[in-house]
């Protein structure tokens, strides 16, 4: 895959967020500060505006400028760390014009580890983390099987949706919502549920 | 949702502009939505910068002036601002004496402010970050985010600007602030939730007989939900974690702060205050300065958070001194 | 009904209580409910008497004070205080100067001034009265009571305390304070009701999508109820029946002042402003002075109301005159 | 009648007034401010005070001290004008210990004269002055045809409750209710109402 298909998976991921604004800003409003859905909804549109600006950027740019958007646009916990994300999966993109299932892979587990180092969140810590983490070790796994790529992608998608589901039962130790200790428990966690779309999306127009 | 606003995505932007028409003090920029003082940057003057998330009035520019805060960025409502605001902000007030951030301790304003010194250290400018948590609401933890950053904030503003207007260089500044954050403590309770006018409706449902206490100020859910209470019991439910969280006896006395989330008129807060006080003389603890109003708000909720300060004569001096800013003006 | 209380009918005496432990520059007479400023009768200087129902924040004591009232007499909530309270500032405030008092035009305020009026002439005290008739949404007429005082008169507040401050005698302070009278008007809406704590619920049911424009200080509901509009739309609603009123372009610019209700926040306010300042512009009215904020509250009601003033130098100089008090300081 | 009548006349007042202080206030939240009941309440929680204080004062010194007492205790619009009222009616007892019908009517108008005189309202203008004005004139009226106290006092509460009742469709030209223009119309005016509780109180005590 190529700019082309990266394009178009922020594409489709943008019109999952903007989908799912409102339920991602309830999920907010229940363990966190109702914002989550249209923070995501702001960045991920001015994402797609760059992209229409500058159409033919080689992957890593591409990649990096998506990034650096949203850093820029979003605020809040969730700039930071999608938009590190983003930038992390452009550094490891590289100078290559093309990927395949391995180069894109290992690029998510780049994208995971900056957002692991910003966040400093753990597994369990009932963030997007417990969606992230399992979806990259899913898309590993699946494509070591010898899957295609758009079988683990799908693989992967299953996987962060699990670990979203996850999420409900945890009380949350990173994040706005470990304010209300005990009582976050019982909630889905919003940004693994907007990493839940990422994946779905991917799943969707890549491969 | 009842609001006096146009468009929901246009709140903070033409709010800002309100501001700067209405406060020639002031300026605006409105590409990155920050409130510089006119006079920035003073030479010399070591910078200060703060920022958070809009709907805590009198919005992060009420503290902007003389004697306070060099300049402060404005997040969507109850979203930190971005980096890039924080950066034009560090680069605009530095006057070569360095900048000095100050930040709440929430996970996003952390992580941009995080990043906008990383940045700013690229364009050569030396910044200290000083992070307030004075939430006793909040349990602390290594391994959770920690306390909130609440009303106390707004003490820190007006310490450790009168402490940068003296001339005093970046970490004698970094250190009083730090001192100011050892010393205060704070506890909200909200009688009502707010609503974010982005999101529509209230952040969360509260019965006619319940309350939230323990609250943050973005409309986070508090610790516990109890029945609505009689306001001396209200009282004792936020000075006492207060007072069993640091011994407020010894020292020169305290600045007790009644804080308005919003909704909640003066004249509760200050039914609010007599009360307060009355727990604090019996408790032995002695108020030397007094603050009551709306001055950290989470937009239209109504409730009330209780801060105390310990006080040296330092802290006292500096909290004297005078002030020129929207929410604070004394001795000019 | 949610408030920071305790029993309804002690709301406005615990209040007194944390505004004197609040504010040490205060005296209370508790009995009469009287604030004053702690230094009065000041010798020489003509005294200044305001009083009015309590729920208007800052209350009538945000404005004693050094240029300022001298006294303030607060009745129970939204009711005006009794001859009783007014005869006894008025004997405390007169230093043989003279004392002036300051009433809203409302027929309980009118009647009870007058008969402390009637009492004080018995004490020997010469007293004049000026009454605040600000709102535009009434209709003026020799058959009704008139237009009611709204938030022109904190303007009044000031402007006629800088004239005593300045030792002018008693007629030439009363000659200044009808010439604010002659140039302020207002006009208010409001999106909820407020609830007056004896009562205990809301004064007038106010559906989601409606809001009523023309509204009193007192929950009195307004003159029409219409859809609730963009601030664009409501900043309108208020500023042209204003322009309509009197002609502001004349003179030496005006004084805009956005006034919140007390469930407004300030982020409101300062978009509302903004929506003001834009059509003062068109009309070719120059804001010479801007204030905006919670200066003439109906307890927890949402809305706010526009007053504009027309200034020639004489007014300007006074209103930037040096002022101690609860709601405004500056100059000192 | 003497004191003790007049004693249980406040007294009668006070308790009806209690009872209806919610009613008094929801219809003065109607057109007003929502504290007819509290002041009226407040007011004559503290005549009776004075009454239990001062139990053998003569009618003037009683009718004086009620309403002197309404004056310093009620504020408002209420307070001067009830306040007048039983001031008035003091000045017309003069020295006298006990009164004829002939002589409590003459008080009463005399309460109406100061009424008038301090609030400057007209009949129809939607104040006190609607239920008041009726009922002296079939007090007057009835003691001419020759009635008895009783009955001429039964006759006054039924022309004062005749009159707050015509007062629902007029539009208020004095007081609070003034404000509402046209929107004052439709409501029953919560002074008059309170006026029609003093003179039932009458018509239950007296005679
Ligand atoms: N330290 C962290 N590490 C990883 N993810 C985090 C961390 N803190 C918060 N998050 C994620 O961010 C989401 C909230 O994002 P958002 O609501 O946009 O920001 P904010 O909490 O500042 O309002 C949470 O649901 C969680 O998944
Ligand atoms: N000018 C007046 N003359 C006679 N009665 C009046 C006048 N103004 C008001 N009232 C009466 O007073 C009543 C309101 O009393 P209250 O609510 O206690 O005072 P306020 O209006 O000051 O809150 C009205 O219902 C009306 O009957
Ligand atoms: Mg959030
Ligand atoms: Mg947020
Ligand atoms: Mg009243
Ligand atoms: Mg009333």
């Amino acid at each position: 895959m190529g700019s082309a298909e990266l394009g178009r998976w922020l594409r489709t991921f943008a019109d999952e967020v903007t989908d799912h604004a409102d339920e991602l800003t309830r999920l907010d409003s229940e363990i966190g500060d109702a914002d989550h859905g249209s923070n995501m909804r702001r960045g991920m549109t001015a994402v797609v505006g760059k992209l229409d600006a500058a159409p033919d950027a080689a992957p890593a740019a591409l990649l990096k400028s998506a990034g650096m958007t949203l850093v820029s646009t979003v605020g809040g916990a969730s700039g930071p760390l999608y938009g590190t994300f983003f930038l992390r999966m452009g550094t490891s993109a590289g100078d290559r014009a093309e990927f395949d299932g391995a180069a894109f892979a290992a690029a998510l587990r780049a994208g995971l580890e900056g957002v692991l180092t910003r966040g400093k969140a753990q597994l369990g810590d009932k963030t997007m983390v417990d969606a992230l983490t399992p979806a990259v070790d899913a898309l590993d796994a699946a494509l070591a099987d010898g899957a295609s790529l758009k079988d683990a992608l799908r693989a992967a998608a299953t996987a962060a949706r699990e670990g979203a589901d996850a999420t409900v039962p945890l009380v949350a130790r990173k994040g706005r919502a470990s304010y209300l200790g005990e009582r976050s428990a019982g909630h889905r966690d919003p940004g693994a549920t907007s990493t839940t779309l990422l994946l779905e999306a991917a799943a969707e127009s890549l491969g | 949702m009842k609001k006096l606003i146009n468009d929901p995505a246009d709140v903070v932007s033409e709010a800002l502009r309100g501001i700067e028409l209405a406060h020639p003090s002031l300026r605006v920029d409105h590409e990155h939505k920050i409130i510089y003082r006119a006079d920035a940057p003073v030479q010399g003057k070591v910078g200060i910068v703060s920022g958070g998330g809009s709907g805590h009035e009198p919005l992060q520019g009420g503290y902007v002036g003389m004697g306070g805060l060099d300049a402060a960025c404005a997040g969507e409502v109850f979203t930190s601002p971005v980096p890039d605001q924080m950066q034009a902000a560090t680069k605009a007030v530095d006057s070569g004496a360095g900048v000095l951030h100050f930040v709440l301790n929430y996970t996003g304003d952390i992580m941009n402010f995080e990043m906008a010194a990383e940045l700013a250290a690229e364009d050569g400018v030396t910044v200290e970050t000083v992070i307030m948590n004075d939430d006793v609401a909040v349990e602390d933890s290594l391994y959770t985010a920690g306390r909130r950053g609440v009303a106390g904030g707004i003490l820190l503003n007006k310490i450790a600007g009168a402490a940068a207007e003296e001339g005093r260089d970046l970490s004698a500044v970094a250190e009083v602030s730090r001192k100011v954050i050892g010393n205060v403590r704070s506890m909200g309770m909200a009688l009502t939730s707010c609503t974010v006018p982005a999101a529509g409706r209230p952040t969360f449902d509260l019965p006619d007989d319940q309350m939230e206490v323990g609250i943050g100020v973005h409309g986070e859910p508090g610790r516990r939900r109890l029945p609505v209470a009689p306001a001396k019991e209200v009282a004792a439910m936020l000075v006492e974690p207060v007072l069993a969280d640091l011994d407020f006896t010894a020292g020169d006395g305290v600045l007790a702060f009644v804080n308005g989330l919003g909704a909640t008129p003066l004249i509760e807060l200050y039914l609010m205050y007599g009360e307060v006080a009355a727990i604090l003389e019996k408790a032995g603890v002695r108020v030397a300065r007094t603050l009551v109003g709306n001055y950290f708000t989470s937009l239209d909720m109504a409730g009330a958070s209780v801060s105390l300060l310990k006080l040296d004569d330092e802290l006292l001096r500096l909290w004297d001194a005078p002030i020129n800013t929207v929410a604070f003006r004394w001795g000019v």
